[in-house]
């Protein structure tokens, strides 16, 4: 059968965001899958090495608008942990509040996104509804709709006034039963049955291969959470259950998220009536020379932040490594065998988000070819025994 | 003296003027019970009328790789055929006009829509719209089917007639094998519309409005239009034929008015409370599902004539 | 219990029922959380035009310009709306109790042409007596002497301009001689030229 | 005025162009169309198709590999006429990343802009007041 290539992008309204993937398809089915990565590059390692280790923080916050606060707290730990420091009571639970009212909006959205894509704009809209109030939340508590600005390494930058605090919980109270609502409509809705179980399967072991993280990992009942394995913050003060089903599709995946979001629910509720008092800030002076990583669960995955210090007061290297990055090659696995309209839900499923990714774009000096891992780590390795050759090192 | 009478019918009354202000207003009704299901205000009356206009005053911007006169044509040629339908249906329900074998003209007409939709995508040369106009064929294949076998219980259940007159006369809907083909094609008349979830010829999130996706200013307007008097015309042809016809002696008319937005309204909710469906599982819907049961409701019918009871 | 679509239709048909969720903004004013962090604005009585804005800001929003030219020298705070990023470190940093700069809740900025993008205050500077140049805005150094209290008597620049600010002073009797006498050493100066005339005069 | 252009105000149908922007802005143009602030009321649609476009919404820095396809965009492939609102610190002076290699000109260096929405991100209500001080503007000069 003869082939053709079908591009979702660079502006496509299935996302919001410029991306371009190549789709070789026989008909209606996708045989391969190609991304092309660079239109959302800027250079945002470089130019966190440029600002000072709190203004990094701004331009962390802004490397992804919707986990606008999971790169500043993988980012903060990074920092607090070169030090290394405990942050103060106070500030874990408000980081945990601000982190989980974010997962929330964040899972709501991507439901909406989901019902957007499948043309059922009438869930997207239901969906959004219920997030403006979330939003409404997060603008009470922090300032802003989206991007909060709350972080800084040793705490955080403003306290949660006390008065805020009824009018928040009464919010997210409100939402709840509506959530319900929505939540047995779309377990009980046929046609969705219908478009999302048994496509974009990705088995146990690829999860593993792949390095999936997040909702995309525990989907195929891989349970890994940092929440979980590592705590921080108030996780491990409060009382949450991680999800995980074993269904492998996309609909196991619409299935953790929606379970997710009363789990974050419970947390961030439990946070805000047992919010402690105390200092919020540390009030840093200096960091020392160091390294120090950080992660933290984003609504996508682990989202791990590297920092190095040499005792200035910028970061000498900041390496950032988004959740979409390894959730990403799962779609070789996935989309492949699949028609055209489910590669659509199949690429929104993992919820990508690319501008957390375009960390670097490889391509040859051609420049068409992006390289595989297996390349990148030759391509590495000859140019580290260049260097050895020319040093004299044997 | 007769020509003048047609030519007027074309393009006044019931015909282009007509179709086009009513089909305006049905695609408001679209919009704003759309919005109201969304929780939402939903657009102003004019709406649609500023959107035509707009569209009217805006370069048209014709693809390098493609066929002119065959992208700028298609739309033209699928407006047309609608307002011919409507025409013909408002003709025989309002004077009785007719003329023998109209209801299969109009069946036949019916898929002329659909058929400009994809000769102006494959004209237009672009990938996606060619994906999308290959769809919208399998589409055709899957529904009209069932369609047309309800039609023919249809036929069957008017005492063999093929004139839209006769069958307006015998409102079929009054029996078991009638609510069964009328289920089945509204159903049918869904996928017509390219409507939720049978929209997956211009499916937007997946192939950016497919065959519309090169078309813009006047022939995309005439698109528009084209959707809007389908609207509006394939109601009425479903009011034509299962629900007695329309009526316009006294209480007749808001009887009429009730029908036609009763129909309206429900494609619009099935439209909003429902995903979009794959092709393959479309043409599985519509051949699997829908035609077996037609098919059991034309043999219901078959037997309801023979042994003459009329609930059947 | 298993009920498919029949939940859907009674949400839509609730939705339909009810009264949209719409807000009426565009005809009805829309009013923010009082948290919301909106444009900065200057207190021009509250600024000490300290610069520590300018300095922490990450977007660098902050800018300012110094006009020495003229009778009354002049700085100028500038706040580029369109770099700023609404972060609030500038409202945090202040010297001024977090008032010089505070963020307001205003929302609505949307603006047509990018060169009159920005908002500024003046304020009065302080010169270097000698050669003119920019020491601190005078809120500053008034700021520095009250903060600093008797202990303000250790450096001529600030008690002197204390004298000169209370009327004390009368600016008459400074002259305009460059020549770094020992009277100079009781005048407001700037840093290089403190340094010379403590250096020159014995 | 004429009877277009009246039409296009009443009209506006947007499409939304993303020039390496972190998706906040992208999220809030979103955000419009969703019940509470619901920009079908105005009669504007997002559409998904550049050729059906009336307003270009553009969010981003402007980032290198971007800006040749959205100069392109706006060259070839947007039916005139059209207007450019640019939303966001980004599509201004490129806010935080005006210092970043890969993002090396503002977006007004390169297209036309109309009005400019700042906020990191806008509220919805701010992008809809922008949208309408435009449109009021186009009214008072034509």
């Amino acid at each position: 059968m003869q082939k053709s290539v079908i591009s979702i992008g660079p502006y496509h309204p299935l996302q919001e965001e410029p991306e371009l993937f190549m789709l070789t398809v026989e008909g209606e089915t996708v045989v391969d899958i190609e991304v092309s990565i660079g239109y959302n590059h800027r250079g945002i390692e470089k130019l966190s090495e440029r600002c000072n280790f709190d203004q990094s923080t701004f331009v962390i916050e802004r490397i992804c608008g919707i986990c606008s606060t999971s790169h500043p707290f993988a980012y903060t730990r990074a920092v607090e942990d070169i030090i290394p420091v405990e942050v103060p009571e106070r500030a874990r639970y408000i980081r945990t509040i601000i982190a989980e009212g974010e997962r929330i909006h964040s899972h709501l959205l991507w439901y909406g996104l989901a019902g957007h894509f499948l043309g059922y704009n009438t869930v997207y809209m239901w969906m959004w509804k219920l997030r403006e109030e979330i939003l409404d939340v997060m603008e009470i508590l922090s300032g802003n709709r989206n991007n909060y600005a709350m972080f800084k390494p040793g705490g955080v930058r403003r306290d949660i006034n006390s008065d805020d605090i009824p009018l928040a919980l009464k919010k997210i109270d409100a939402i709840i039963p509506t959530l319900d609502r929505l939540k047995k409509a779309i377990l009980d809705d046929p046609v969705l049955h219908a478009r999302l179980k048994g496509i974009g399967i990705l088995t146990k072991e690829e999860a593993v291969d792949y390095c999936a993280l997040g909702p995309t990992s525990r989907a195929s009942g891989v349970a890994r959470d940092v929440r979980k394995d590592a705590p921080y913050g108030a996780y491990d003060r409060v009382d949450w259950d991680m999800i995980v089903t074993e269904s492998c599709d996309v609909w196991g995946k619409a299935v953790v998220r929606l379970l997710e979001m009363y789990e974050s629910i419970k947390i961030v509720k439990t946070c805000l009536q047992n919010l402690p008092g105390g200092e919020i800030d540390l009030n840093i002076k200096s960091i020392p020379p160091g390294e120090g990583i950080g992660a933290h669960e984003a609504p996508r995955g682990e989202t791990f932040h590297y920092v190095r210090s040499d005792g200035t007061n910028r970061p000498a290297r900041h390496k950032v490594r988004a959740s979409t990055f390894m959730n990403l090659p799962t779609l070789k696995a996935t989309v492949p065998g699949s028609s055209i309209s489910d590669a659509t839900i199949i690429l929104a499923a993992i919820d990508p988000c690319y501008c957390c990714t375009e960390r670097m774009a490889v391509r040859s000096r051609e420049g068409k070819k992006l390289y595989g891992g297996q390349e990148l780590i030759r391509l590495s390795q000859e140019k580290t025994k260049k260097i050895k050759r020319e040093m004299g090192i044997k | 003296m007769e020509i003048t009478r047609y030519i007027f019918a074309f393009l006044i009354f019931p015909g282009f003027l007509f179709t086009v202000i009513v089909g305006l207003f049905s695609t408001w009704v679209d919009r704003k019970v759309t919005a109201r299901v969304q929780w939402r205000v939903g657009p102003p009356l004019m709406q649609p009328l500023y959107d035509f206009v707009k569209l009217l005053g805006k370069e048209t911007l014709i693809p390098a790789g493609g066929s002119r006169a065959v992208f700028l044509s298609a739309p033209i040629v699928g407006l047309v055929a609608v307002i011919l339908v409507s025409t013909i249906l408002w003709l025989a329900n309002l004077w009785g006009t007719a003329f023998v074998g109209d209801l299969i003209v109009v069946v036949y007409l019916l898929v002329i829509p659909s058929l400009a939709i994809m000769i102006g995508g494959l004209a237009s040369g672009n990938p996606l719209a060619t994906t999308g106009a290959s769809r919208e064929m399998k589409l055709i294949l899957a529904y009209e089917l069932p369609f047309l076998i309800c039609m023919a219980t249809v036929i069957l259940k008017s005492g063999m007639s093929i004139k839209l007159v006769e069958i307006a006369k015998t409102p079929i809907i009054g029996s078991i094998s009638g609510v069964l083909v009328a289920l089945i094609a509204l159903l049918c008349i869904q996928a017509k519309l390219g409507f939720v979830p049978f929209d997956v010829a211009e499916a937007e999130t997946e192939i950016m409005s497919g065959p519309y996706i090169e078309y813009s200013g006047v022939p995309l307007a005439v698109f528009k239009l084209t959707q809007a008097t389908m609207l509006f015309t394939l109601p009425i042809f479903l009011i034509t034929a299962f629900l007695g016809g329309l009526n316009f002696s006294g209480w007749g008319i808001l009887w009429t008015v009730l029908k036609y937005l009763a129909i309206l309204v429900l494609i619009v909710v099935i439209k909003n409370t429902n995903p979009r469906v794959r092709i393959d599982q479309a043409v599985k819907f519509f051949w699997y599902y829908l035609a077996p049961v037609a098919a059991a409701a034309f043999v219901l019918a078959v037997f309801g004539q023979i042994y003459a009871i009329s609930w059947l | 219990m298993k009920l498919p679509k029949i939940r859907e239709l009674l949400e839509a048909v609730k939705a339909f029922t009810h009264k949209p969720y719409t807000s009426k903004f565009p005809f009805q004013p829309h009013e923010p959380y009082p948290s919301f962090r909106g444009q900065p604005e200057y207190n021009v009585d509250k600024c000490l035009g300290c610069l520590t804005c300018e300095e922490i800001c990450p977007a660098e929003a902050i800018a300012h310009q110094d006009n020495t030219n003229g009778s009354a020298p002049k700085r100028v705070m500038i706040h580029y709306t369109d770099t700023c990023i609404f972060c609030g470190c500038c409202e945090e940093a202040c010297i001024a109790d977090h008032e010089g700069i505070k963020l307001s809740n205003k929302w609505e900025l949307a603006f047509f042409e990018r060169e009159k993008a920005f908002e500024t205050i003046e304020k009065d500077l302080q010169l270097c007596e000698i050669c003119g140049s920019v020491i601190a805005c005078k809120d500053h150094l008034k700021w520095i002497a009250e903060k600093v209290g008797e202990l303000s008597f250790s450096s001529p620049t600030l008690y002197q301009f204390r004298f000169k600010s209370l009327g004390v002073v009368d600016d008459n009797i400074v002259s305009a001689v460059k020549d770094y006498g020992r009277s100079d050493r009781v005048k407001i100066l700037c840093a290089r030229c403190r340094r010379e005339t403590t250096l020159t005069t014995a | 005025m004429n009877l277009t252009l009246k039409a296009l105000l009443k009209s506006p149908w947007v499409f939304h162009l993303s020039t390496g922007s972190c998706n906040n802005c992208d999220i809030e143009i979103l955000d419009c169309l969703t019940p509470r602030f619901d920009i079908e009321r105005f009669g504007m649609r997002l559409v998904g198709s550049i050729r059906h476009a009336d307003v270009l919404l553009v969010t981003g820095s402007g980032n290198r590999k971007s800006m040749l396809r959205v100069k392109k965009i706006y060259e070839e492939q947007v039916p005139k006429p059209c207007v450019v609102v640019g939303i966001g610190e980004c599509a201004m002076s490129r806010g935080m990343f005006i210092h970043s290699y890969n993002c090396p000109r503002p977006l007004d260096s390169d297209i036309p802009v109309d009005v400019y929405i700042p906020g990191c991100p806008p509220k919805p209500e701010a992008i809809i007041a922008g949208v309408v001080k435009l449109i009021n503007k186009i009214k008072g000069i034509e």
